[in-house]
């Protein structure tokens, strides 16, 4: 009998799956948020942009929504960290939910799959964090839009910032700088060290070592041994946090001496927790590059009214999620949903008179934000179809900041500088050669 | 164990089911649905599969191994030799099947069996996995890769519409069920068995062991290396961590035993039912308990495994056969 | 002291024991006769709590048993010397002997029990270090049964002591089984060799096909001509 | 270069007793119960969340953190056993195996729920230790000496406890166990509980060493099972043994290839050792 | 006949068969032939051996030393089926049904892959043909369904021995057929024995540790203990042999029946 109920039950459960979500109003926009909620890219920084971009269309909505009549109502959908997953619920947010538009999701993995499946099914992809230059690379697709930098970005930055210091090295060239490039396995890490290589290799400088290794290593002490022999000035790392804590730690027992450790992005956006697992001693004069998260962008640089904009949502995250200090994570999610909704949209139903993949992919293709007027801080203007970037923000760049004793710094480019860089470790770092 | 759809009505029911799943996508409107079917018939296939081994005792926690390895293949024949995938996929599957050979020899010369067997399986899977992602030259490491597009294509295996998969891959269940029977009907059925059961007494009636397991376990390979490729087509992307790895590795058994392993139908609705549960749990509660909705599927997962210990089809097979014994002895 | 009543008992659908009814008085020794597969082993394991009966009741001093859980029954005083022995072979003799008496009782009075143990078995006491898996068939018996009476049992049951030992070895054997009766032991013992056990026992059962066909004392089982052809080859 | 291996090899040594802490637990539950304990990588990521929790949060001293952790984790194994191993004993050993997997879910969303998605750790440091030109870890070298200890008490309750020699007992035949008077549920029990502070003293010697996130057991697992099979399943000093052999591999290996190859090379000479060696490098059964 | 005069075929023979484990000797130094025809008694208490014997002639075991040689052929590690296929079938001590089949398809397994050369054009039909009419020979009364966990412990013997009669063995080595049967069950299982040995035409080595049935059938004792052979002959003069009384026997001579 006992077994006869377990089967009714699951009878039950298995019915109503495939129903849509009912009753769609007039004036209404559907956006699918798709996401990394769970899964291990939750914690690396999904599930903050995910929160991020909620909260954009809160804030719109809250204004009575796009031009104030048209209320954005987000279909969410959670990719569980799996590309499997996330192509369902692709398959399903477009052919069920049939919204114009899917925004997503942090991880590469995840939207290398599904540029072209929205692409093949005419629904814009507004990419959200995920960097890889592949997503968009060569691929010529007309539906795919990224406001954001690409990984090489990120790699080609820190070398750049270095050949623009290699004096405070004691250099007289930047060729004489020794550089290590060491970087999770996983696709972030491998695109980002690909710019890293690609611009070391342009200014002639020297590769001591290079190596990969999966973000779940359990051990990087001969990692470490091998760093030590080879004796780089500079460690160029892309890493996720677990693996960036082991690194710091085991560097710090096996005594690795060098001049600077830039980090790029991923585990090093989250610089408070580093400090708070690591000690600040360890991390201080620390390198990350990224885009500059909301709360260091000095506003007074940025288009009137964005500070605004910013401190509302600081004060909407700390309220619902309890972090006054959000990771760059949410504040790339806010960013890049609030130029969709609110750059993008609005100029759609003004110019066609409604939302639908074409109106916005037009509209979108005819955006021209300046750099300051988008809370990212740099401007908007998409690569063309013909372009090998196609659908790329050509305006996007990230910074290189350093953590000097508990405060970010800007550092590189020299038009957001806030500081001058503090090279090579100054000697109360215990890496300081 | 006989089956209900084998007595009297049993023909007339298969044929029922079947016209039904060949004349879905005509009424349906729903690409997603087409989309969610067609995926339980792939995952069915590729579990089938694994029950062909499965069944008889040899329990493989790696065939992630081999859906990867004929999937990695295939595409990368198609992506730089412009290999057509309907050629690759011998290739890719022969590649699977090189594996499993290489394996499966080692392992039963060495007596590996039970608990052994499926823990080097399991560390194949994995070492696979690896090893794709180390060779991220060719194979685009744990980013994945897209297969190039050539848009509607029959003849490169890329059709412009999901209906053609669907029935693409409703035809490979179909032929995997079909091998089913033909070896149930056949004397390796009867060996295989026997081995399961005691490889001692099974070999000393002159039965060859080491042949018997490398047969069952080079086609369930080579069709699990099909698998793979039928999978990478649909969805037209490769992924270390979706065809091989441990949670894949792990997933095959899960659909197979949550069905009933040990009935020709069981793994089929094992999967389907699993792909819906998953779909519904995650569908319905996913946004909005976060994570309290996975923790209810992994508890679903674990009560079903408790209390239908044969699987859902084995389970109502053993309610029938009770009711009808039960029918007997009344009259 | 041991009163059965009316116990069946089945391995799924396969039921081994009918309706037995059967009964061991305190400090009498008994014996069940039969051959392989008529439920001898079956009926000990479900005395024992191994085995759940699907009918009946078991009674032991007063205290109904049958849905105890065995380690329970043990506490209570009933041991079983399974067929083969079944030592610990990774155990030494020693640790086999302690595990015995792992029940609290017996565990306070170890040392006394030890003590009496190897003055019945002193080959034990030479012994006691070595792996139990190392012993000899009869030592390994010995041992078997040594360690059955360290959880200070009342009724101490045998299953099949003397199957798959030497004739020699098997003569030792029921010697040792001697040996614990005459120290006044309630006794339960299931054998083949029907002949042997007789010259034991105070009252015989006999079993076919799960059924009880026969009991009464030794002297009227050595009488009954059909038992005298099929299990005593007179 | 040969100081570099050398180092590489400490490393390696220091790494494998990290590791064979984590494999007594997964040792003792197969000799016992005969289950591979698929979720046991997942008890140390609860464990670890534990102890930061009661640090961070409720601001306990890291010793009392820890000692709490062991017990909660042994209470978290004895429901194991209740809610999902139990029910299983008679069950296909498939059927057990893949339960236990789906604890993995369970536990991995149920730390995402109460804890959320973020990293956690607790900064600790211990003193460098330099010897000439070579560092040993001292959080590894904590750890190794844990590793020690912990096998000594271990083998200390197994063999002078009551409960222990019950244990052992029924690791070797589970029936007649009972005849002796033992409860087997109970040993299940202990053995479990057992099984779940091994896993609490883990975490406890893990804290100066790794970040916890919700995901953090998986990364173990198979790390763990290969260790424990090429020990020979069920005893306990060929999963210590073996800890070291894969320690001083995948150390001494990742300096002379990658990291990412040493994973490989770890997973291919099990793999060969199975196969030449099926019954492991100690393969005879017993605690 | 004086045995000069005729050609008499050596259908078995074990050369220096030696088998350890760890380092315990189970057989050291067995020599061995079995003529074609004979009805060969292999007795001996229990751990002389005799089971590891026939695990080495089956090939379920390797020896560690020694050779054994069938029909003229070195057989020495081949696998069992091999070693089956090629005329050598075996029962076992502890039957070995497989339980999920039934009694009728155990034997069946015989029949279908007990003989390389038969067995390629041997169907389902004719298989079923021959298992019946085994199972018939060796006197088992069952149905087509009956499972052999319906058996008796007697049937179970039976069970064994049809099974390998069905791979059309020229040797059958017969593992303990009668421990554990009643008086009647003996009888009854020797004369199947025999008839094997008369009416096939099949060679035969009969293992047992009680001797009483045996002594009477055989034609040829051999005496096993401590994995030696200790004695060999006709069953009347090693009855009366001092070694195997003492090893053997013991100082309880009459009481083995």
């Amino acid at each position: 009998m006992k077994k006869i109920t377990v089967l009714l039950i699951i009878a039950l459960l298995a019915l109503p799956t495939f129903l849509p979500t009912v009753g769609a109003a007039e004036k209404e926009v559907k956006v699918g948020v798709l996401f990394s909620i769970t899964g291990p890219f939750a914690p690396a920084g999904a599930l903050a942009g995910y929160r991020g971009s909620l909260i954009a269309m809160e804030m719109i909505n809250d204004k009575g929504g796009v031009l104030g009549k048209y209320k954005i109502r987000p279909i969410t959908a959670d990719a569980q960290s799996n590309p499997d997953i996330a192509i369902r619920e692709a398959e399903r947010l477009i052919s069920v939910e049939h919204v114009p538009i899917v925004l997503g999701d942090y991880s590469s993995s995840i939207g290398v799959p599904l540029a072209p499946i929205c692409e093949k099914n005419k629904t814009i992809f507004w990419v959200i964090i995920a960097i890889s230059d592949k997503i968009v690379q060569d691929r010529h697709q007309k539906y795919v839009f990224r406001v954001q930098p690409m990984g090489s970005q990120w790699g080609k930055s820190s070398v750049e910032f270095l050949n623009e210091n290699y004096e405070k090295l004691g250099y007289k060239s930047p060729g004489e700088i020794k550089v290590a490039v060491i970087h999770e396995d996983g696709p972030y890490g491998v695109s980002v060290s690909k710019g890293n290589l690609e611009r070391v290799e342009r200014y002639g400088m020297k590769v001591v070592l290079k190596e990969g290794y999966a973000h779940t290593a359990k051990d990087l002490s001969s990692l470490i041994l091998k760093l030590k022999a080879s004796d780089p000035d500079v460690i160029l790392h892309t890493g996720y946090f677990p693996d960036i804590v082991l690194f710091f730690r085991q560097a710090r027992e096996l005594g690795l001496r060098t001049n600077a450790i830039i980090g790029h992005g991923a585990g090093y956006a989250n610089f408070l927790l580093l400090e708070k697992s690591l000690g600040r001693q360890i991390v201080n004069y620390t390198y990350n590059v990224d885009p500059a998260p909301a709360q260091i962008l000095d506003v007074k640089k940025l288009e009137p009214g964005m500070d605004r904009l910013i401190a509302e949502f600081l004060r909407r995250y700390k309220e619902k999620h309890g972090e006054a200090d959000p990771p760059t994570h949410a504040t790339q999610g806010f960013g890049h949903t609030w130029i969709l909704i609110n750059e993008v949209l609005p100029k759609a139903i003004e110019k066609y008179g409604e939302v639908t993949a074409d109106t916005v992919r037009m509209t979108a293709r005819e955006l021209d934000i300046p750099e300051g007027a988008t809370p990212c801080g740099y401007g908007v203007r998409f690569a063309p179809p013909g372009h090998e970037y196609a659908g790329q923000d050509l305006r996007s760049y990230p910074v290189v900041m350093q953590w000097v004793s508990g405060k970010v710094e800007i550092v590189w480019p020299g038009s957001l500088k806030t500081i001058e860089a503090k090279l090579p470790l100054p000697s109360d770092s215990p890496f300081a050669k | 164990m006989r089956s209900p759809l084998n007595i009297k009505r049993g023909p007339i029911l298969l044929t029922v089911i079947l016209g039904c799943l060949i004349l879905f996508p005509v009424f349906s409107p729903s690409p997603y649905l087409i989309h969610i079917i067609t995926l339980i018939f792939i995952w069915s296939y590729v579990s089938t599969a694994w029950s062909y081994m499965g069944r008889f005792g040899l329990v493989s926690l790696g065939h992630g191994a081999f859906l990867g390895t004929g999937a990695y293949i295939t595409a990368l024949l198609f992506n730089f030799f412009n290999l057509s995938p309907w050629i690759g996929m011998l290739i890719g599957a022969s590649g699977a099947v090189f594996l499993a050979a290489v394996l499966g020899y080692a392992c039963f010369r060495s007596g590996i069996i039970g608990d052994y067997f499926a823990l080097v399986t399991l560390a194949v899977g994995e070492l696979v996995a690896l090893s794709i992602i180390a060779m991220r030259e060719i194979t685009g490491g744990s980013l994945g890769f897209t297969l190039r597009s050539l848009g509607n294509s029959p003849l490169y295996f890329q059709f412009g519409s999901k209906v053609y998969f669907y029935y693409i891959s409703l035809l490979f269940l179909l032929f995997a069920l079909y091998l089913w029977k033909r070896i149930d009907k056949s004397k390796m059925q009867k060996a295989l068995k026997a081995i399961g059961e005691d490889e001692v007494a099974a070999s000393s009636v002159g039965i060859n062991i080491i042949r018997h397991k490398m047969a069952i376990f080079i086609i369930s390979a080579f069709l699990t290396g099909i698998g793979g490729v039928l999978y990478a087509q649909y969805i037209t992307y490769l992924n270390p961590h979706t065809l091989s790895g441990v949670t894949v590795s792990l997933a095959i058994p899960f659909k197979a035993i949550l069905g009933g392993m040990f009935n020709i139908w069981g793994p089929a609705i094992g999967t389907a039912m699993i792909v819906s549960l998953e779909e519904y749990i995650r569908v319905s509660y996913g946004t909005k308990f976060v994570g309290v909705s996975e923790v209810v599927y992994g508890i679903a997962l674990i009560t079903l495994i408790i209390f239908l210990p044969k699987g859902l089809y084995g389970t109502v097979l053993e309610i029938f056969h009770k009711r009808q014994r039960s029918a007997e002895t009344i009259t | 002291m041991l009163e059965i009543e009316g116990i069946s008992a089945a391995y799924g659908e396969f039921r081994v024991l009918h309706e037995i009814s059967l009964g061991v008085r305190s400090g009498e020794t008994a014996i069940a006769v039969g051959p392989n597969g008529a439920g001898k082993t079956t009926l000990l394991k479900v005395i024992s709590g191994l085995l759940r009966p699907s009918l009946g009741k078991i009674y032991f001093d007063g205290q109904r048993i049958d849905d105890q859980e065995t380690h329970e029954i043990v506490k209570l005083g009933i041991s079983l010397v399974p067929e083969g022995g079944r030592l610990f072979p990774y155990l030494t003799v020693l640790d086999n002997l302690k595990i015995g008496a792992f029940s609290k009782k017996a565990r306070e009075e170890f040392r006394k029990a030890l003590d009496e143990i190897f003055g019945l078995f002193p080959i034990l006491k030479d012994r006691k270090k070595q792996l139990a898996g190392s012993l000899s068939g009869g030592e390994r018996q010995m041992l078997a049964i040594a360690r059955s009476l360290m959880s200070r049992p009342k009724l101490v049951m045998l299953d099949e002591p003397s199957s798959g030992l030497a004739p020699k070895i098997m003569a030792r054997v029921f010697e040792f089984v001697r040996r614990i009766k005459s120290q006044g032991y309630s006794i339960l013992m299931v054998e083949q060799n029907a002949r042997k056990a007789l010259e034991l026992a105070d009252h015989a059962y006999l079993l076919e096909s799960g059924r009880l066909q026969f009991h009464g004392g030794a002297e009227d089982f050595v009488k009954n001509p059909y038992i005298k052809k099929a299990y005593l080859g007179i | 270069m040969f100081e570099q291996i050398l180092n590489a090899a400490i490393n390696g040594i220091l790494l494998g007793g990290v590791l064979a802490l984590l494999a007594f637990g997964l040792n003792l539950i197969f000799g016992v119960v005969k289950i591979i304990h698929m979720a046991y990588g997942q008890f140390v990521m609860l464990g670890l969340y534990l102890i930061y929790v009661l640090t961070m949060q409720v601001h306990l001293p890291l010793v009392l953190s820890a000692l709490i952790a062991v017990f909660a984790m042994a209470i978290l194994g004895l429901l194991t056993q209740l809610l999902v191993i139990g029910p299983l004993l008679e069950a296909p050993r498939l059927n057990q195996l893949l339960a236990l997997a789906g604890l993995i879910i369970v536990f991995e969303n149920l730390a995402m729920v109460i804890w959320g998605a973020d990293y956690r750790g607790i900064p600790l440091y211990l003193p460098i230790l330099k010897i000439g030109n070579f560092f040993i870890r001292g959080s590894c070298l904590f750890a190794f000496l844990g590793a020690l200890i912990t096998l000594g008490l271990l083998y200390l309750f197994l063999n002078k406890t009551y409960i222990g020699l019950a244990i052992r007992a029924t690791a070797q035949d589970t029936e007649i166990v009972k005849l002796m008077g033992v409860n087997s549920r109970s040993v299940y029990f202990i053995t479990l509980a057992a099984g779940g502070a091994l896993t609490g003293i883990v975490a406890a010697f893990f804290t100066p060493i790794y970040t916890v996130h919700p995901h953090f057991g998986s990364s173990f697992t198979i790390m763990a099972f290969i260790i424990v099979v090429l020990g020979g399943m069920g005893n306990l000093l060929g999963g210590f043994i073996s800890a070291f052999i894969i320690g001083v591999v995948t150390s001494v290996s990742a300096v002379l290839t990658t990291t990412e190859i040493a994973d490989i090379i770890a997973l291919l000479i099990f793999i060969l050792v199975m196969l030449v060696r099926p019954q492991g490098l100690l393969g005879t059964r017993g605690i | 006949m004086p045995p000069s005069l005729i050609q008499v075929l050596i259908m078995l023979s074990l050369d220096g068969i030696g088998k350890f484990f760890g380092g315990l000797a189970a057989l050291s130094d067995i020599s061995l032939k079995v003529e074609e025809g004979e009805f060969l008694g292999l007795i001996g208490p229990n751990g002389s051996g005799k089971t590891t014997l026939f695990n080495v002639i089956s090939g379920v075991l390797k020896p560690s030393s020694g050779r054994v040689s069938f029909m003229g052929a070195d057989i020495t590690g081949l696998y069992p089926d091999k070693i089956c296929h090629l005329g050598v079938a075996r029962t076992f001590q502890i039957p070995r049904p497989l339980k999920d089949l039934t009694v009728v398809e155990n034997v069946m397994l015989g029949a279908l892959f007990g003989d390389s050369g038969r067995s390629t054009y041997h169907s389902e039909e004719t298989a079923k043909r021959d298992a019946i009419k085994y199972i018939d020979f060796v006197g088992l009364k069952v149905g087509e369904l009956t499972m052999p966990d319906e058996l008796t412990a007697a049937g179970l013997r039976k069970l064994e021995l049809a099974r390998a009669l069905a791979t059309s063995p020229t040797l059958l080595l017969a593992d303990e057929v009668i421990s554990g049967l009643n008086q009647e069950e003996i009888l009854e299982a020797s004369s199947v024995l025999n008839r094997i040995r008369d009416e096939m035409g099949v060679t035969i080595i009969w293992v047992e540790h009680i001797m009483g049935a045996l002594m009477s059938l055989v034609e040829r004792v051999v005496v096993l203990d401590y994995g030696k052979i200790i004695a060999e002959g006709k069953p009347s003069e090693v009855s009366g042999d001092k070694r195997v009384v003492e090893a053997y026997l013991g100082e309880e001579e009459q009481e083995v029946y």
